[in-house]
């Protein structure tokens, strides 16, 4: 499927990571936001109300972003692409209808960008102290899909795919930018409409009543109807079968929740997406995601001209995580360096993949400045010299 | 699961003389899901009746409603009427039904919840969503209690009534729902008990053909629990009270309806009046931005 | 270890004769007893049913698995519970409520007109009580002394003496037709 | 500190898990909890209802779960000890001020009463699916404390050390109990009041002008004061340094959030506990926590008469995670066996703390149940006959699955 | 405006030490000091909610939400707090920025974003805190500081929940308490009229009229913990402590250290 013109601002613009990240909905498809103002993510909001007119998209400010989350998963089975954007403390009011959106299997997007937490946190500085939450922050099981970008162009891109997935897996998708993406000026390229992909919606077209709204196809993922079309179903929160009535039992649970997890870990190998340089013949490589890998890009490059063998591993898709790069690469290499800005989070999923074959230095970075590599090439210099493999994470400070 | 007979389901029951005639209701509820959970006495199965007779009533096309319930017994009713239908998180069916009507105006957005739900944790976006005047009508079945979860406290349970978690009875005064719904900037208020079932009925009829936010309050017998550990009696004994005490007021100033511990309620039809509904207001915003004006170069 | 199901409809009283015999097994006769109980909007109306499993040493899993005594005051309780029931297992019922089918295996079938005879004590509520005596009797898992001594405070305090003699009520029945069975 | 008569209802009772934990709170001198209703986690708040008033302490039904959190956040800091209950929904909810109070340094208690998830999911029924939750579920980098007790009598006993804990390192505080523990009746055993010691809070007794709210002590805890008592406060939940005023540097995450995180990790010896047994000369550790470990231990007898060397080790800390302890045991056993309710969660950190010396093998539930045993024993004999190292978390097959997804279950037509 | 309140605590009476600020705007560090009241930084819009645990744990506090989120994030807890009637002073800072009042627009460089969309209608926060049970109703802009610091100390000294709206853009959760746009004040100032006791019904804010601003309703009514200590004094008689009496002695904090 094409883009639709009417959302797509082709050309280069000088957009921030906000702006970008705006572009990038509209140009996807996405036809509602439904947000509650917190910075740093204003200017996504801002993007989007100059550009409704021309698109036809709907916007709506919430009264909080508890009812920001539950509007936009509302819109979304009324067939619209739709989204939301927020920041840390709204991301944890948002908990219990990312788990509704799970359950529901609603396609959508969360935009979150991140600042220093916990609590009120420094809404003026970047973190990526959400990823966990974003893994494990609502309650029950479930498996969702994060991207990090790290640049305008990465926000643009990433989210016309954050909501393609959605729609590929009916689930809601995670964007995890920063405060510095989102104020970060760069120069973005926006295609043709036509040159585009978009996943469509996969739509029931059987006999209206026959359709069962969590009755799935053979790759897991059930087809969808709008409302309004008179299809009369029924779906609920509470844990259901294929019909979409509650039933509670194990037996139900199981059918219901288990798929909710395979939909996401059988199919790895189409998600997950990592961008690699020089690790064929690296002894240390630096993993990172988000506007850190900036960073690590930068000390890698630094460290080669030094004549150290360095590679990356930049994670696109944070979740699912990329267990079994991480894994064949800890058999070939010394060291992982995890740079992250927060106390330790990425970096304890490195350590369970390397299974003990390769030491893993944890950088919290962030200190002198997102781009700054001082403290990376420190790291791997002590990396390049350790050769027993010590037990645990080795935090460098 | 078996539930022994309520006076819903008796009228569910078809016909026995004429065994192929297809029962009026069978259009709009899920008959595969009946029996239902509801307990024997409660007033919830009658809401939904006079609320699926206001449909028939109403004329409307079933194909372009949606109804959205949050969690409690009441929170059930999505479950039950045969619509697109939307069974949400607790006190969220109005942001939840926020959502749907912004995204697709053309639907006929009904939230059919209950007072713990609506009014207690839903309490914010009920008064934002009247205050947007989004166009949607919500049922409020108002039981005095949370039974779902067995006899808690609630927002409306009146002053000095037991509640589990109020075990010396009940400190806070209740909400009047009519007057918060008003001050909020609803444009349709009514209230009626489950007795009142043909005025209930059209006063879902008139709400439906509003255009705006419209609140109907049901007050309703929870027999299990309220009446239970208040010593009530049964739901009979409930509707006894509401035929005693029930007055008819159509237009009474919204702020007299305070409902005391098996005092006086007051029902009618309070406010009807107009406002510009959420998505008028945001066209005619959008209509007012000039072309290139409001575009980014 | 014993395991023990109790199955009923709500408002017998179901859930209150699993407290009050793991009650007595637990606190009086020295034993361990778990009781758990299905909740929710489920449980209300209909059918309703509680596990006990009492045990000489610390109970770990909480559940019953193979269930040594059914104790059914209802049909459906009956219907649904009764498959669950050990092979070598005891059957109580209420022989007002619950229409038996004819055992399986080397299941024992013990019944008592609980609710006839709780009727004729004045207040059918106590029929729950009759059969827990007669439980006390038939099955010994708890004592005739630590259930009397469970019985207050689990019960009205108003009740209470109705409640005794309701106890004794199934208890005797109990007694009587095990030296009718065993004599 | 002993607890105050007052307080304790000495004596032999059959009750409840979820009603142990509320006449818990109560003995370990709680005297105020806000609380909303949600199954299965509402007995625990009706019976602390029903108690309150005779202690002098206060329950409140607030308006939701949000209204909740906040107001024990501010009676914690008005002076009282605090706790709310709730279950998974509502603690989703919370996220937001759990984060808040860890930034605060606020002792409170939460009792999570855990459910079958997501979502609505099976509120009737139990589940083990927000474990993760209670470690990464607020936004930024915070640490706290959680317990997950297997019995009525834990629910007690640990609903006390939970207040204990919160004082000491002023954190926040998890139960994480679950349905089948909060809806089981058992003996509980209430001991004396002299008989329960109590961890005081750590007041700051110098002059008012004196004070700083943030500045630790030698065990990286600071001291509280009470509101109103003429300090002066100035407590900010945005980034802060010593004194409460907030800082626009990033620099200062480093400086004060990761004492939020070391005053945890540096004492986690002392916090730490965790229950062994038959571990000398394991092939295969069962790790488990909450009711889990009691049902596996069926499953662990069933395995060792089949002649496997199975220990076992229950985690009742489950926060902070025991990494030391799992590392030493990796090196000397083939095999670890998680079982769960959920699809996998602490299993995670048990393969992360391994670093590739023994297998992981994950028994998952979704929940609304228990395990099966049996399921449970071949988990552990497939981790006693595999040899090779495998490099992934095993995830076990159980019965229920294969019923389900293979056309056994009556749900598949 | 943080002086008006200290004006207004001092008319009324009330020691700074015994109030305590639970607010999710932020202030300045060196305000707090000088005027020697508790401060807290909540998080958005639980003003309320952690007042009502401070106001609990220790009846013998004054506890004065400054909030500016309540009217979005915390319109449950204002609309629960005023029916509960909580022994609270609620000073809402409205941040609204009203594009058009008494037919003139705003020609003032004004926020980026306010509470509410552009385009929408707001609350009439009086009318609605007077609908759920608040005891105490006023309204001024920023400038009218003797009016202001009046309501302030009446309020202060009145048992239940009153509330007091602040006109004062600027102001939130970012920003300090300090930056409140004086142009758009001005501009609202210039553009009230005061009517003191107008029934709140009509105090609604609309782009056609000026703003009312005044002292709009102040009624009696039985608080929670009164009503909490009546109720259970009915039920359980002799048995029962009355909680919070003796100036809060007898509240859940208990002595310090």
């Amino acid at each position: 499927m094409k883009a639709d013109p009417s959302g797509v601002l082709t050309g280069t613009h000088n957009l921030s990571g906000n702006q970008a990240c705006a572009e990038g909905a509209l140009s996807a498809g996405c036809r509602f936001l439904g947000v509650y103002p917190i910075a740093p993510a204003l200017e996504v909001s801002e993007r989007f109300l100059q550009r409704a007119k021309k698109a036809s998209a709907t916007f709506i400010q919430m009264e909080d972003e508890i009812s920001a989350l539950a509007a936009v998963i509302g819109a979304s089975w009324t067939g619209k692409k739709s989204m939301t954007v927020t920041s840390g403390p709204g991301l944890s009011l948002m908990m219990e209808h990312l788990g509704l959106g799970i359950m529901l299997e609603t396609p959508c997007v969360i935009v979150d960008v991140q600042r220093v937490g916990p609590g009120l946190g420094l809404p003026s500085q970047p973190s990526q102290a959400d990823m966990m939450q974003a893994r494990w922050g609502s309650h029950g099981d479930y498996e969702l899909i994060a991207l990090a970008p790290s640049s305008s162009q990465e926000m643009f891109d990433f989210t016309i795919k954050a909501f393609n997935f959605s729609e590929r897996f009916r689930i809601p998708v995670a964007i995890m930018s920063d405060q510095y993406l989102a104020h970060l000026q760069e120069d973005v390229v926006i295609p043709h409409a036509e040159d585009i992909r978009l996943e469509p919606r996969r739509y029931f077209d059987g006999p209206k009543d026959s359709y069962l709204p969590f009755k799935r196809d053979e790759d897991m993922i059930p087809p969808m109807v709008d409302i309004g079309q008179g299809y009369k179903f029924h779906v609920t929160g509470l844990t259901h079968d294929d019909r979409g009535y509650p039933i509670m039992d194990e037996e139900c649970q199981e059918l219901n929740v288990h798929p909710l997890v395979k939909k996401i870990r059988d199919y790895t190998d189409e998600i997950i997406e990592v961008q690699e340089a020089n690790t064929e013949d690296a002894d240390v490589v630096i993993v990172s995601y988000g506007a850190t890998s900036r960073a690590a890009f930068k000390a890698m490059e630094q460290a080669r001209g030094l004549g150290l063998k360095v590679g990356s591993l930049k994670l696109v898709t944070v979740w699912p995580f990329p267990e079994e790069r991480v894994a064949e690469l800890a058999d070939k290499v010394k060291a992982f360096v995890v740079p992250e800005m927060n106390l330790g989070q990425v970096v304890l999923e490195v350590e369970r993949c390397s299974y003990g074959k390769a030491n893993v230095f944890f950088i919290a970075h962030g200190e002198k400045g997102v781009e700054n590599t001082d403290d990376i090439l420190r790291a791997i210099n002590q990396a390049v010299q350790v050769d027993n493999i010590k037990d645990g994470i080795i935090k460098f400070r | 699961m078996q539930t022994p007979k309520t006076n819903q389901q008796k009228k569910i029951q078809v016909d026995s003389s004429s065994m192929d005639r297809i029962h009026p209701m069978e259009n709009v509820l899920r008959m595969d899901r009946i029996p239902h959970i509801w307990c024997p006495g409660c007033g919830i199965g009658l809401a939904v009746t006079a609320f699926a007779a206001a449909l028939e009533k109403a004329e409307i096309d079933l194909s372009k409603i949606v109804i959205v319930s949050g969690i409690g017994c009441t929170g059930r009713v999505a479950g039950y009427v045969k619509l697109d239908s939307f069974h949400t998180t607790h006190g969220r069916a109005i942001a939840f039904a926020t959502g749907i009507k912004v995204a697709n105006p053309d639907m006929k957005v009904v939230v059919f919840s209950g007072d713990g739900d609506l009014i207690a944790i839903g309490g914010n976006h009920f008064i934002h969503a009247a205050r947007r005047n989004i166009d949607m009508l919500v049922v409020c079945v108002n039981n005095f209690i949370y039974a779902m979860t067995g006899g808690q406290v609630a927002p409306t349970t009146p002053l000095t009534a037991y509640a589990t978690t109020c075990p010396f009875g009940c400190v806070e005064p209740p909400f009047n729902i009519p007057y918060l719904a008003d001050s909020s900037g609803a444009v349709y208020v009514a209230r009626w008990t489950t007795l009142h079932v043909r005025r209930l009925t059209n006063a879902f009829v008139e709400a439906l053909n509003k255009k705006g936010f419209s609140v109907v309050e049901a007050i309703s017998p929870c027999a299990q629990y309220y009446s239970r550990i208040n010593r009530l009696g049964d739901g009979l004994d409930m509707m006894r009270y509401y035929h005693d005490n029930a007055e008819i007021r159509n237009g009474e100033d919204t702020k007299n309806l305070d409902i005391d511990f098996q005092g006086k309620i007051i029902v009618g039809k309070f406010i009807d009046r107009e406002r510009p509904s959420y998505t008028d207001r945001y066209n005619e915003w959008l209509s007012k931005v000039k072309g290139g004006e409001n575009e980014p170069g | 270890m014993a395991e023990v199901r109790f199955a009923g409809y709500g408002g017998q009283g179901i859930i209150r004769s699993g407290i009050i015999a793991g009650k007595a097994a637990a606190i009086y006769d020295n034993k361990y007893a778990t009781m758990s109980q299905s909740f929710g909007p489920e449980a209300r109306g209909g059918a309703c049913s509680s596990q006990l499993v009492v045990s000489e040493s610390k109970v770990l899993y909480p559940y019953v698995t193979d269930v040594d005594v059914l104790f059914a005051m209802s049909q459906e309780g009956y219907d649904k519970f009764e498959p669950g029931l050990s092979e070598n297992g005891i059957l109580l019922v209420d022989e007002d409520m619950v229409k038996h089918k004819s055992p399986r295996g080397n299941i024992k079938v013990y019944s008592i007109p609980a609710t006839r005879f709780a009727e004729e004590l004045g207040r059918k509520i106590v029929a729950n009580v009759i059969m827990l005596g007669f439980f006390t009797a038939i099955t010994e898992i708890v004592t005739y002394e630590g259930m009397k001594k469970a019985l207050p405070g689990s019960v009205p305090e108003k009740a209470l003496e109705l409640n005794m003699t309701a106890f004794d009520r199934g208890f005797e029945y109990g007694k009587e037709l095990l030296k009718k069975k065993n004599g | 500190m002993k607890a105050d008569q007052r307080d304790v209802l000495t004596g032999v009772y059959y009750i409840d898990g979820d009603v142990a934990s509320g006449y818990g709170a109560l003995a370990a001198g709680c005297k105020f909890i806000a609380g909303y209703p949600i199954t299965p986690s509402t007995e625990a708040a009706e019976a602390f209802a029903r108690i309150a008033p005779k202690g002098g302490a206060m329950f409140i039904q607030m308006e939701d779960e949000l209204a909740s959190i906040s107001a024990i956040v501010g009676a914690a800091w008005a002076g009282a000890k605090t706790m709310t209950i709730t279950s998974g929904p509502g603690y989703s909810l919370m996220m937001e001020t759990i984060g808040y109070g860890a930034m605060l340094e606020t002792p409170f208690v939460l009792l999570n009463i855990q459910r079958g998830g997501p979502s609505t999911g099976v509120p009737t029924k139990t589940g083990q699916a927000d474990m993760m939750q209670a470690r990464w579920g607020s936004h930024g980098d915070y640490e706290l404390i959680a317990i997950a007790p297997d019995s009525p009598q834990e629910l007690f006993d640990h609903t006390i050390k939970a207040f204990n804990l919160a004082e000491k390192y002023r954190c926040p505080v998890m139960i994480m109990a679950d349905e089948c523990v909060g809806h089981m009746t058992e003996k509980v055993v209430i001991p004396r009041a002299e008989e329960i010691e109590l961890e005081p809070r750590r007041w700051y007794t110098g002059p008012p002008d004196e004070y700083i709210p943030f500045k630790p002590d030698e065990d990286l805890v600071p001291k509280m004061v009470k509101a109103g008592s003429g300090h002066k406060l100035f407590i900010s939940g945005r980034l802060h340094d010593e004194r409460g005023y907030p800082v626009d540097n990033e620099h200062f995450e480093l400086k004060y959030v990761r004492r939020l995180i070391d005053k945890i990790m540096c004492n986690k010896d002392k916090i730490i506990e965790l229950k062994e047994e038959q571990l000398d000369d394991a092939d295969v550790v069962v790790v488990s926590y909450g009711i889990s470990s009691r049902v596996a231990v069926r499953g662990i007898e069933m395995a060792r008469e089949k002649g496997i060397k199975v220990g076992n080790l229950r985690l009742i800390t489950v926060w902070p995670f025991p990494d030391e302890r799992i590392t030493e045991l990796a090196k000397k056993v083939k095999a670890f066996v998680v079982p769960e309710i959920n699809y996998g969660q602490v299993v995670f950190d048990v393969a992360r703390c391994c670093h590739g010396n023994a297998n992981v093998v994950l028994v998952p539930h979704g929940g609304a149940g228990v395990h099966m045993p049996d399921d449970i024993c071949d988990a552990i004999l497939l981790g006693a006959k595999e040899e090779r190292k495998i490099e992934k978390v095993i995830e076990f097959k159980t019965q229920l699955e294969k019923l389900v997804f293979k056309g056994g279950s009556k749900l598949k037509e | 405006m943080i002086t008006t309140f200290a004006k207004g605590l001092e008319k009324a009476g009330v020691k700074p030490n015994q109030v305590c600020v639970p607010s999710d705007i932020l202030f300045e560090p060196a305000i707090v000091k000088h005027f020697g009241f508790d401060y807290f930084h909540t998080t958005r819009g639980r003003a309320i909610a952690f007042g009502t645990g401070l106001k609990l744990a220790n009846p013998a506090l004054k506890v004065v939400p400054f909030t500016g989120d309540l009217m979005t994030v915390g319109g449950n807890h204002f609309v629960h707090g005023s029916r509960r009637n909580m022994e609270l002073t609620v000073i809402c800072i409205n941040n609204f920025v009203y594009r058009k009042i008494a037919g003139k627009a705003v020609s003032i460089e004004t926020p980026k974003f306010s509470p509410y969309s552009t385009f929408e209608e707001p609350f009439n926060i009086p009318h609605l805190g007077n609908s759920c049970g608040a005891i105490y109703t006023a309204r001024w802009t920023a400038l009218h500081t003797e009016e202001l610091a009046d309501s302030i100390a009446e309020a202060l000294n009145k048992k239940g929940l009153s509330i007091i709206e602040i006109l004062a853009p600027g102001p939130d959760y970012y920003t300090s308490i300090s930056n409140v746009n004086a142009d758009l004040v001005r501009f609202y100032y210039d553009n009230s009229e005061i009517r003191n006791d107008e029934d709140p019904r009509n105090v609604g804010i609309t782009p056609e009229n000026k703003i009312i601003v005044g002292k709009f309703t102040s009624k009696e009514r039985s608080t929670f913990i009164d009503s909490y200590n009546a109720q259970l004094g009915n039920v359980l008689g002799e048995k029962f402590t009355p909680y919070g009496i003796e100036s809060g002695k007898k509240g859940a904090g208990g002595k310090n250290g």
